[in-house]
């Protein structure tokens, strides 16, 4: 459970907003997709000086301890502002797996980089862990304790102060930490969304430290935390767009009317209302089962997974119909959250895999 | 006077009424102790003279001065003894329009016998008047101290055991449609009312046609004032719609348990549990169910917290995927067979009825396409359709085929 | 190919029309509901008098030799009157199975009876030409020449004349015949469509005929024919409570204004209106290529197998939520429309398989 | 005057127009016979001067007169040997716009050229006046025998190339808005033009925003009357809409040619065509997209037969449900690699890209939402919205944020 108090948290939470608000809008998100890392510097800066950046990481390495709904509060207002900061990589799934495995001093410097924000996380492979699992990555451990291989889709991959390669390997699950000290080559990938820099890494002989001690369920935990941190992103984003689009109907003139008073868009506008609020109460009810680690939060991760995924995609798809012509430009800000939508659906997984979850999840409850 | 101290912990109170239902109440039997088969009248009479029927009203009007959190409690307490008429004050939709929209007169002479047996059905819908209420065309008209009634009423429900009806009739046909209604309390049981029941394609016949010839209603028995029934008439409504959002028109064994659902259940029986499509529906479906119950649950927060009435909303919308959906897996699910029905064949026989019953919740109560109205314009504030009949006279309203009220 | 002529074809269509709406509308299908039989006899007399059932059986047999095009005209015109006859068994899939097996005196006769409408046939068993397939049938054949065993949802088993028992036995399919001359037991079955009369038939020791020197793809071809008259009826009947429902939009005022002219409701309509134009091309399409014995015939039937369930479910559910109250009492048709809908789903295989036999068509192509 | 008769059957004109083609027009070097690199103005010149570039016209308009079968052969014939500039009368909108509404002395002078080479674009929706599009608010004010043009365009695709444009402009603000539109033929060539391409979400910028400041339009360029050009305007619109629908704004890759589909081919490759959920998806995609091929072999024959364009209406919403569905297939079947662009990664770009471009189809030419109205109403002939601008004087009219026109 989260050691912070419902009024720390609100307090938090307010200045989190009053921050996004004034110093990460619209104009911020588009000079950042501009720049090499894709977004804008100075605000994960400020971020880390708001200590946002601990909120998940124990007080022993200068976190606040805070937990899944903390850290669903942080990523639902970057979500809202489509910052495409790695923060669930850096903040949310590294901690976690770090805290979970054997501490050396390596790993406690690294936290307390992290919950100061000196340091960023990019994680690639095909575990379940990863936020772009790369199905044909190539990656092996030698025998002189480097590592080699090749590895697509690392998010923040070029930018990273360390990268987290979690693999299958055998029958077992590997998860590594390579330094950007070391050498290794990146190959910036081109994405569909303008903010996001995927990069494909080549290794070769790289040294490494393994993340090791950590059980199967801290490595499942590590990857509910990443879906449910995405999901509140999601959410985020899904309701910005969606009042956007709502003042649109009402300020929108056509034919000597309000657009909004047509009744064929109101209803749909009522449709995606009950697409948010239910990917709302999904991905908060799920924030709350892992964070109190409940019996049934397998289940209520499941179905963050997929209703936030589908509700996102839903709305933001709509929201350009509902615009019309404006929207189809890039100056508008709609796609970039269309966008973002498609970028995310397949993050941790898409939504057959988390619905096919889900259902186990029940037979297992049954 | 009361028993129950309204400055009470619900803790308290809950032992409280605990103690008296011990005292009054056989739990075992189901009626009042030592009763011979509970005289459920007496029963009911008990329970208001300790003010526990309507525990939220003032006591000068028969309650008890309760606040929310031991109004639970009382009911809580009823419950746990099985023990009848508790929590009128949040059910009895007949005696909560009269407690908040009736005269001081009324609400005396008919509030202690509406609270203690009678019945009340409501009289809103007619044929001509559906998603459209306020478009009545039954007529009250004024002789001497009493109104004269002419009409036609539909989906009334438990008409033929009601005592009282809650009526709107139109008394002006020269204003605007919501400017000419008058509320009624109307006696059922006489002379010039025709109870039908309607045959619905659940095969139920819960609803009823009512045709009203020549009736009477004293001057005394309006709700509020001549004219002026539609607001009263709007405190009833909206308990309606927001009754039915809780889904209580399903039968209880659509609910879904934690880690049983029927819908699981039939696709073992079927031997469709393993078919990966038939998987991600039936996922689809209880993720439906379930995050609908957590937006209640949001929503029951939301309007403690602050009143918001955003949430509850969406609940009767959601249920209408709900409810349509899961039969249209369970149809699907049971292939050739959900041709079958009758008692001989109980799986496609529920499943035909819960296809039928989904439209009660999609049609009944406001039509979704209504509720879609009411959320984009009540809770996203987009503005309202044009009306033609906004400001018209109701005598030249267009109704059906283009013609006017009046013609 | 047919041997039906154009001018023909539009002469039989007219008349068939002018007698449907004469004598077939909404009291006598209620009328035929209460009956034994669950339709009017007399229509069913009428249309054998109009040689409507020889329409795919040749001319050797006082039929008329047409094609799937015309089986599909008159079925489309069954459908949209929802007369529940016995129409594709008697006259569709039994012909087709007769003129493709060994002929015989018996068969000869039967087909002679079938195209002057003095005998019909139901069909059950578990085999694709079976309408309503009991996957839990036990029929057997004995050594002694006589079978035995039980099979549900025999579609007017109680008043055929003939059944026609198709079932998979060991690695094949048999089709036996048995005249209801012969003792076995009929227990009604109770239908959610009021029109329907499906049976329970349990046989012992009765004699039959079977059906022998059919090939595979007769058999195939077959069962194609019952899914494109099908189609064709179900094509039919959702036009026909489309139109009610349009009809009713225009009529019925709330609010002042006719509910046709709200936004919402017109755009339901339209989606429906494509979803009607669609299952009529889909079936025509269909019947043609049956007709013609195109190569992608099997593509063809399965398109028009899955497309005409679902645009008569969504047609018919659709029509009771636009019509509001009046169509919640039995009193309305609509909900007749509705219930055929839903019992014709998994008639001759539900959309699912459609579907899958549709994409390996594709595959098959490739 | 013509060397094609207007009484040949299609099959002997066919052979005719080959002929004629194989005097002089070189197939392999794609240019007129014996001309270096193949001059196209001159080219179009001939086909024009033969009366082959608007074969269906009369022949005192440029044309020979020919029924559609004939006209058919003729672009075959053209097609055939690869060669351009016939069935311009199927084609160039502005061509086809001046040669029905135009006057006699304005199709005089500007068809022969229009014909020969110059490109039209079509200057209709602004800003303000997109789904209504009635509503511009570009204004032409009449400066003697010439208009004085101000105002904006928007989605104008062929900006730069063309040398005239199609223009819709206000002349009248004190009428309901369709009766004070003048339709006028614009030349772009000219001060006070400016062209700024648009950004578009698919990449691409085939369309611009159109400045015009004070720009000016010779008063015989006028098409049609004065103030009543909203009805000569219907003419090109119609068209327009028809072109939509037949799916001409997709890129060819996504058209299924008998046992090939692209969907099909990425689901191979992203070994996904053995996963049952996704299979059904595929079939639904591929059915729409055979379906409404369908619909459309019917449209075609039930126009020739009876001229009905019921069927012909619903091409272009069918449209968006193909677009955008395959598109979504295609994403889930890429997984994260659906995040990638660029020419290095084809399979993602050109699945944003139809993601993208699909709504092209949804929203260009008119909305899904205007489409469904059209049905609606043109169609299944249910009744007409409310129109608050209807015989409201333009300049009171309600525009964005409720301001007037007039404002």
């Amino acid at each position: 459970m989260s050691t912070i108090q419902e009024s720390e948290r609100t307090a938090i939470q307010e200045e989190l907003v009053r921050f996004l608000r004034a110093e990460a809008g619209e104009d911020t998100l588009r000079s950042g997709m501009q720049s090499d890392l894709g977004y804008d510097h100075a605000v994960w800066q400020k971020m880390a000086e708001m200590g946002l950046f601990g909120i998940d990481i124990s007080e022993d390495f200068g976190g606040i301890g805070g937990s899944a709904v903390d850290t669903a509060m942080v990523a639902e207002g970057l979500g809202r502002s489509l910052l495409p900061v790695p923060f669930i990589e850096t903040c949310v799934i590294a901690p976690a797996l770090l805290e979970a495995s054997d501490m050396t001093d390596e790993s406690r410097k690294i936290l307390t980089r992290i919950a100061q924000g000196t340091a960023t996380i990019a994680i690639g492979g095909n575990a379940d862990i990863v936020p772009f699992r790369d199905p044909d990555c190539r990656l092996a451990v030698k025998a002189d304790g480097t590592m080699s291989g090749e590895v697509s889709l690392v998010m923040h991959g070029g930018s990273a102060d360390f990268l987290l390669l979690a693999f299958y390997s055998g029958n077992q699950t590997r998860c590594l930490l390579v330094s950007s000290d070391h050498d290794y080559t990146i190959e910036n990938q081109t994405a569909n969304d303008p903010a996001l820099r995927p990069a494909k890494i080549s290794l070769a002989d790289v040294p490494f430290i393994e993340l090791t001690g950590w059980s199967n369920d801290n490595f499942e935990q590590a990857g509910w935390q990443g879906i449910v941190a995405l999901s509140a992103q999601q959410t985020g984003a899904a309701r910005a767009i969606f009042e956007i689009t709502v003042d649109y109907l009402q300020t929108r003139y056509q034919f000597g009317r309000p657009i909004g008073s047509f009744q064929a868009l109101k209803h749909i506008a009522a449709d995606l209302f009950l697409e948010v609020e239910s990917a709302t109460s999904a991905s908060q009810a799920a924030a709350r089962a892992l964070a109190s680690k409940a019996p049934q939060t397998a289940q209520s991760v499941a179905l963050a997974g997929f209703l936030c995924n589908d509700a996102f995609r839903e709305v933001s798809a709509q929201a350009i119909q509902l615009h019309g012509g404006i929207a189809y430009t890039q100056e508008h800000v709609a796609h970039l959250y269309w966008r973002r939508a498609r970028a995310t659906l397949s993050m941790f997984g898409d939504s057959d895999l988390h619905r096919e979850a889900y259902l186990s999840a029940w037979e297992a409850a049954a | 006077m009361s028993d129950f101290d309204h400055t009470a912990s619900p803790e308290a109170l809950s032992a409280a009424v605990l103690g008296w239902l011990d005292l009054y109440w056989d739990t075992q039997h189901r009626g009042p102790l030592g009763e011979p088969e509970g005289n459920q009248q007496l029963w009911r009479q008990k329970v208001f003279d300790a003010g526990l029927a309507v525990p939220s009203w003032p006591e000068e009007w028969f309650g008890l001065g309760m606040k929310p959190a031991q109004c639970k409690a009382i009911e809580k307490a009823f419950a746990e003894r099985k023990a009848p008429g508790a929590g009128l004050d949040r059910y009895h939709l007949g005696a909560i329009t009269v407690f908040k929209a009736a005269s001081d007169a009324l609400k005396r002479e008919m509030l202690p016998k509406l609270l203690t047996g009678p019945i009340c059905c409501l009289l809103y819908s007619e044929p001509n008047a559906g998603s459209d209420l306020a478009g009545i065309r039954t007529r009250a008209e004024r002789d001497g101290e009493r109104f004269i009634i002419n009409g036609q009423k539909v989906w009334t429900s438990n008409a033929a055991e009601a005592e009282y009806g809650m009526l709107l009739a139109r008394t002006d046909w020269d204003v605007p449609k919501h400017r000419g209604i008058t509320f009624f309390l109307f006696p059922m049981k006489q002379q010039g009312v025709e109870i039908r029941p309607i045959n619905q394609i659940t095969g139920e016949s819960e609803f009823n046609e009512i045709f009203i010839e020549n009736a009477v209603v004293p001057e005394r028995f309006m709700i509020g004032k001549l004219n002026e029934g539609w607001a009263s008439f709007q405190t009833a409504i909206a308990y309606e719609r927001l009754i039915m959002g809780q889904g209580i028109t399903e039968r209880r064994r659509g609910a879904s348990a934690k880690g049983r659902s029927p819908l699981l259940e039939l696709a073992a029986k079927t031997h469709r549990l393993q078919d990966p499509v038939i998987r991600q529906r039936l996922a689809q479906a209880l993720a439906y169910r379930e995050v609908n119950r957590l937006n209640n649950e949001r929503a029951k927060r939301d309007m403690m917290t602050n009143g918001s009435l955003s949430l509850m909303s969406l609940s009767k919308l959601a249920m209408s995927r709900i409810q349509h959906g899961e039969a249209a897996i369970a149809t699907d699910l049971l292939g050739p067979a959900s041709l079958l029905d009758g008692p001989d064949n109980a799986d496609p026989a529920n499943t035909n009825f819960d296809a039928a019953k989904a439209y009660m919740n999609s049609i009944g109560g406001g039509t979704d396409q209504i509720q879609r109205n009411i959320i984009a314009e009540k809770v996203l504030g987009l503005p309202k359709e044009y009306e033609p009949d906004k400001g018209t006279s109701f005598r030249e309203v267009k109704s059906d085929a283009g013609s006017r009220n009046g013609e």
